[in-house]
């Protein structure tokens, strides 16, 4: 299998930012473009705490999709893959103010953390102090337990994003946004395999090597190489083994109430996701894990990667009442119990 | 001297060479990162040298705080904060003195050297621009001490910092993306070191080609 | 370029089955499986239409996430591609039955009619008479315009599902209900294009010749060939060549409001759907027509097959009320405004 | 007499020709359909094996019913449809006498292939399963009406069916999925009227290797 080069781009140069253009135009109730960044259309009250993150492109719906109520207030788009630069966090952070201080979200990657930070000083040295930044990760596959803060981010973001959107939404202080982004945080795990790869959009440069479909667990969410399974794995056994090892990092109770997400990388499909969450719930049943909440479908993709990652997340009473909250972005809706 | 009109060449000279090596640095950066270091660099550096060439800049110092900018504002990424943040320090060591020289240069780069190493919080031999980088800033240095004039140690940091890129492609990686899979990149070279090697190539290039001329 | 077919799968024989396990399940709130149907979980008020819908699988989120409120109330999914048969139709029809008529619509496809056909003489055999059925197409590439009833049934349908939908919901009778599915279809056209083919799950057979990448435009959902574009047509000249092609073809005059449909068939990336949306916007600008509502996303697919369509309703004031009603489904939720 | 036991007995050799060239079915259905031809038809007759050998037929019309069903339960499709009508119809006519033979077998063709063109609205020449069923039916009472046994009717359909499925593939199709790309499916034969060949085909050899036995 060979991987797809041709693209329905016009300048793959502009590329993101005709994307840009064309999915504000397309949930113009929404979102809005302002500055090349992605903001609400309505702003959030004065006075709450202001969302921001800045990320790389080529994950869409991540997180273009995830700017709106109850969730961020403004996203900085980068190029394909690459964190935005610190200038423009910066103005991401100035328009995300609303006199509630501002919370950057980094999902840890070194690039994102770098420009955050530099974008940190930056604010600093022009008067803006109420910035507080909390870094995320999750994936089990890219670091040992014993060194939790080198993991980088995966899809489990997925439940932080939700939760400390629902609880500035509501009102809540600087600091008790950036301790729930760090509750779920340490609450949450994430593994992702993929089949094959994915071709970079403007350098037209596979992510590995096109003819190699192994599946293989852990990769990154640019594409960066995990280890591989055997042929022929059946989705049941994938899923379960990645289970296993989610719920076994995460150290659960039996009993544990769990929030179970099933991340689309992109070109997997419906028919396959559906087969393989069938195969989660299976499995975390067997280990006596009850799932309350769930969400299927593409949250952070990689171009058209044809793979996924499940994600856990511990829940409790707080975390339960925080992921039900409604939440209206362009690439995710929940209208609230 | 360093002067306005140096630093601009020398920003174009950098753009240009690495823009030809565009393919291949994102080459190396597939195959245990993201595939996009040479559409950065190249990005970065060509916002750069447009940049350079306008009329409101007055001295070298300012022609490679814009260089800095440039990076911060088209690219991010890790090498885009990381640049960026080098030809901040380098602006900083040149705008010491009236009339920069090699003296200024050599202080900016060591200033940078260390910005680097402590944004990225990596070190010798974690397998990045730093193993290209750490050999160039020391040569120079040692260059510029015995008496070695501007192209010279231009040309030292250059041969210093080919051999420590080259160097990499033996290394395991220990921080950047390439970490997360280090056998992958076992026997490829860091792209980050590369774009370094080629950048004070192409000084030394544009250097010598002048007192040729 | 060729295909994937390694999938994630168990016993590709199971796939369908297994698939509406997993579905329902990660749904448990909007819908539940009943006889091997996908039906909604809290039913509809009695004494309103029921909406039923037979089709193929490999088209997901269509249908089985098309049923909730506001949306369908039955779906029978058939074996992949294939329209399920008449007896599995006809317990369709029965379990949409509130009292208040069921209406039975169908994409028009040759089994699917025929089969849709069966199952309303059993129905009517077994003395159910309340039974309407609506045939639907929108694809103007499957027969030219003086012969519009050979059509055959695209991504358009998203539009009449919205609205009858929403009529049914409302408390519409079933003659209302079947004179909407009627309207809307008449006001509707649509066009698809894709690269490369996809393999049938069951099979692993590929649809056309999979070293075969040229874009075509107007393949059928599973995946019938089109016609052939040049290569390296950019994203704004094959929006606008669609876009005209629809205009035209719906004889739209200068000022009308149209609703806009971008749907994704598989593995397109977001980024490609937003620079086709945002040449679309365009062309449709330059022809003096005006957009009104849009929706960007995968609704109907042929697997992870890498293309999409475009697809225009002519909206009136009617028709924009029946679209902006609330409905709740696995695959599609609209807030309401 | 066709008793029950016969027709169990050629529902299994029905079902494991058509499972023996399963992916040659789809392959043709790929050309311009959507490839699950040969899919669809060795679920169905698997289906209807399964179910004639159940206890609970007690006569050839009840197991060729039970067929129609297998069809119509199983996989839907434009082919479920017709194939399911048709085994229905095959049904009706053996039903009409309590030791139907080759004229009950003959009337039953005939009503099929009739209801398979009323349901699918397809005339000869359209490239679809009746340009096989139609030619077999005739020449099934063509040798029906000059004395023939019920293996010869058997032999003279195979033979009309083999050969109009052949000439498909010099057709044009004008229904079913494959007429959105007439020219696509030029030379290649069509997939239904293939499924007809060779049920008809297994059902020869069935009743000569049983005639011989
Ligand atoms: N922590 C770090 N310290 C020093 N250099 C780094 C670090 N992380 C990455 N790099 C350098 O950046 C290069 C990758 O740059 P690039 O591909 O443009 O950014 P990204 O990894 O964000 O895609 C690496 O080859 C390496 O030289
Ligand atoms: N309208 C029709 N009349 C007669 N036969 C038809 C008609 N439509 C399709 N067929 C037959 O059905 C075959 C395709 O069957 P199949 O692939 O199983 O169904 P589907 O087209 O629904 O996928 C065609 O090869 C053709 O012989
Ligand atoms: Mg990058
Ligand atoms: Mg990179
Ligand atoms: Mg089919
Ligand atoms: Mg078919």
């Amino acid at each position: 299998m060979s991987i797809r080069t041709r693209r329905f781009l016009n300048d793959p140069s502009r590329a993101v930012a005709e994307m840009l253009e064309g999915y504000v135009a397309a949930h113009a109730g929404i979102i809005s473009l302002r500055d090349g960044m992605v903001v609400r259309t309505a702003p959030k009250a004065e006075g709450k705490v202001g969302l921001v993150i800045g990320n790389g492109s080529g994950h869409e719906p991540a997180m273009i999709g995830w700017v709106g109520v109850g969730l961020f207030d403004v996203n900085v788009a980068g190029p394909i893959f690459s964190s935005p630069g610190p200038a423009a966090i910066l103005r991401g952070i100035e328009a995300a103010d609303r006199g509630g201080g501002v919370l950057l979200l980094v999902s840890s990657h070194a690039g994102d953390i770098m420009n955050a930070e530099l974008a940190i000083d930056e604010a600093e040295d022009g008067g803006i102090e109420d910035v507080e930044m909390v870094v995320l990760y999750d994936d089990v596959a890219s670091a040992p337990k014993d060194r939790i803060t080198e993991r980088r981010g995966g899809a489990g973001l997925f439940f932080v994003w939700k939760m400390v959107g629902a609880a500035a939404d509501r009102g809540d202080s600087l600091e008790t946004c950036a301790a729930v982004a760090r509750k779920v945080r340490d609450r949450t795990r994430s593994l992702s395999a993929a089949t094959g790869t994915v071709a970079h959009p403007v350098s037209g440069q596979p992510l590995g090597d096109p003819e190699d479909t192994t599946l293989s667990v852990g990769m990154g969410v640019h594409g960066e190489p995990g280890h591989r399974l055997g042929e022929d794995v059946r989705a049941d056994e994938i899923a379960s083994l990645m289970i296993d090892r989610l719920a076994d990092d995460a150290d659960l109770p039996s009993g544990a109430q769990v929030g179970l997400l099933l991340n689309n990388a992109g070109s997997l499909t419906l028919m396959e996701l559906s087969v393989l969450y069938r195969g989660a719930r299976a499995a975390l049943e067997r280990k006596g894990l009850e799932v309350v909440r769930s969400w299927m479908g593409p949250y952070a993709t990689t171009l058209d990667m044809a793979g996924f990652s499940f994600a856990i997340c511990h829940m409790d009473g707080e975390l339960i009442e925080l992921y039900d909250r409604p939440a209206r972005g362009a690439g995710f809706t929940m209208a609230g119990r | 001297m360093i002067d306005r009109d140096l630093a601009v060449r020398l920003v174009v000279a950098a753009s240009r060479r690495v823009d030809d090596h565009r393919e291949e640095l994102s080459r190396l950066d597939s195959v245990a990162g993201d595939g996009d270091h040479g559409v950065n660099m190249a990005a970065a550096l060509a916002e750069a040298a447009r940049r350079a060439g306008e009329d409101d800049h007055g001295s070298a110092a300012e022609v490679m705080r814009a260089t800095g900018s440039a990076f911060h504002e088209t690219v991010g990424g890790a090498a885009g904060a990381l640049f960026g943040a080098f030809f901040g320090a380098l602006a900083g060591g040149l705008s010491r003195s009236s009339a920069p020289d090699e003296s200024g240069l050599v202080a900016g780069m060591e200033k940078g050297l260390a910005r680097v190493a402590r944004i990225g919080k990596a070190g010798p031999g974690d397998k990045t621009m730093i193993d290209a980088l750490a050999p160039a800033v020391s040569e120079a240095r040692e260059a510029m001490e015995g008496d070695g004039d501007l192209a010279s140690v231009l040309a030292a940091a250059a041969r210093a910092a080919r051999e420590g890129a080259r160097a990499t492609a033996g290394m395991r990686p220990s921080a950047g993306r390439a970490r997360f899979a280090p056998d992958h990149s076992m026997g490829t070279e860091d792209p980050g070191a590369n774009t370094v090697a080629l950048i004070l190539e192409s000084w030394d290039e544009q250097l010598s080609s002048e007192v040729t001329a």
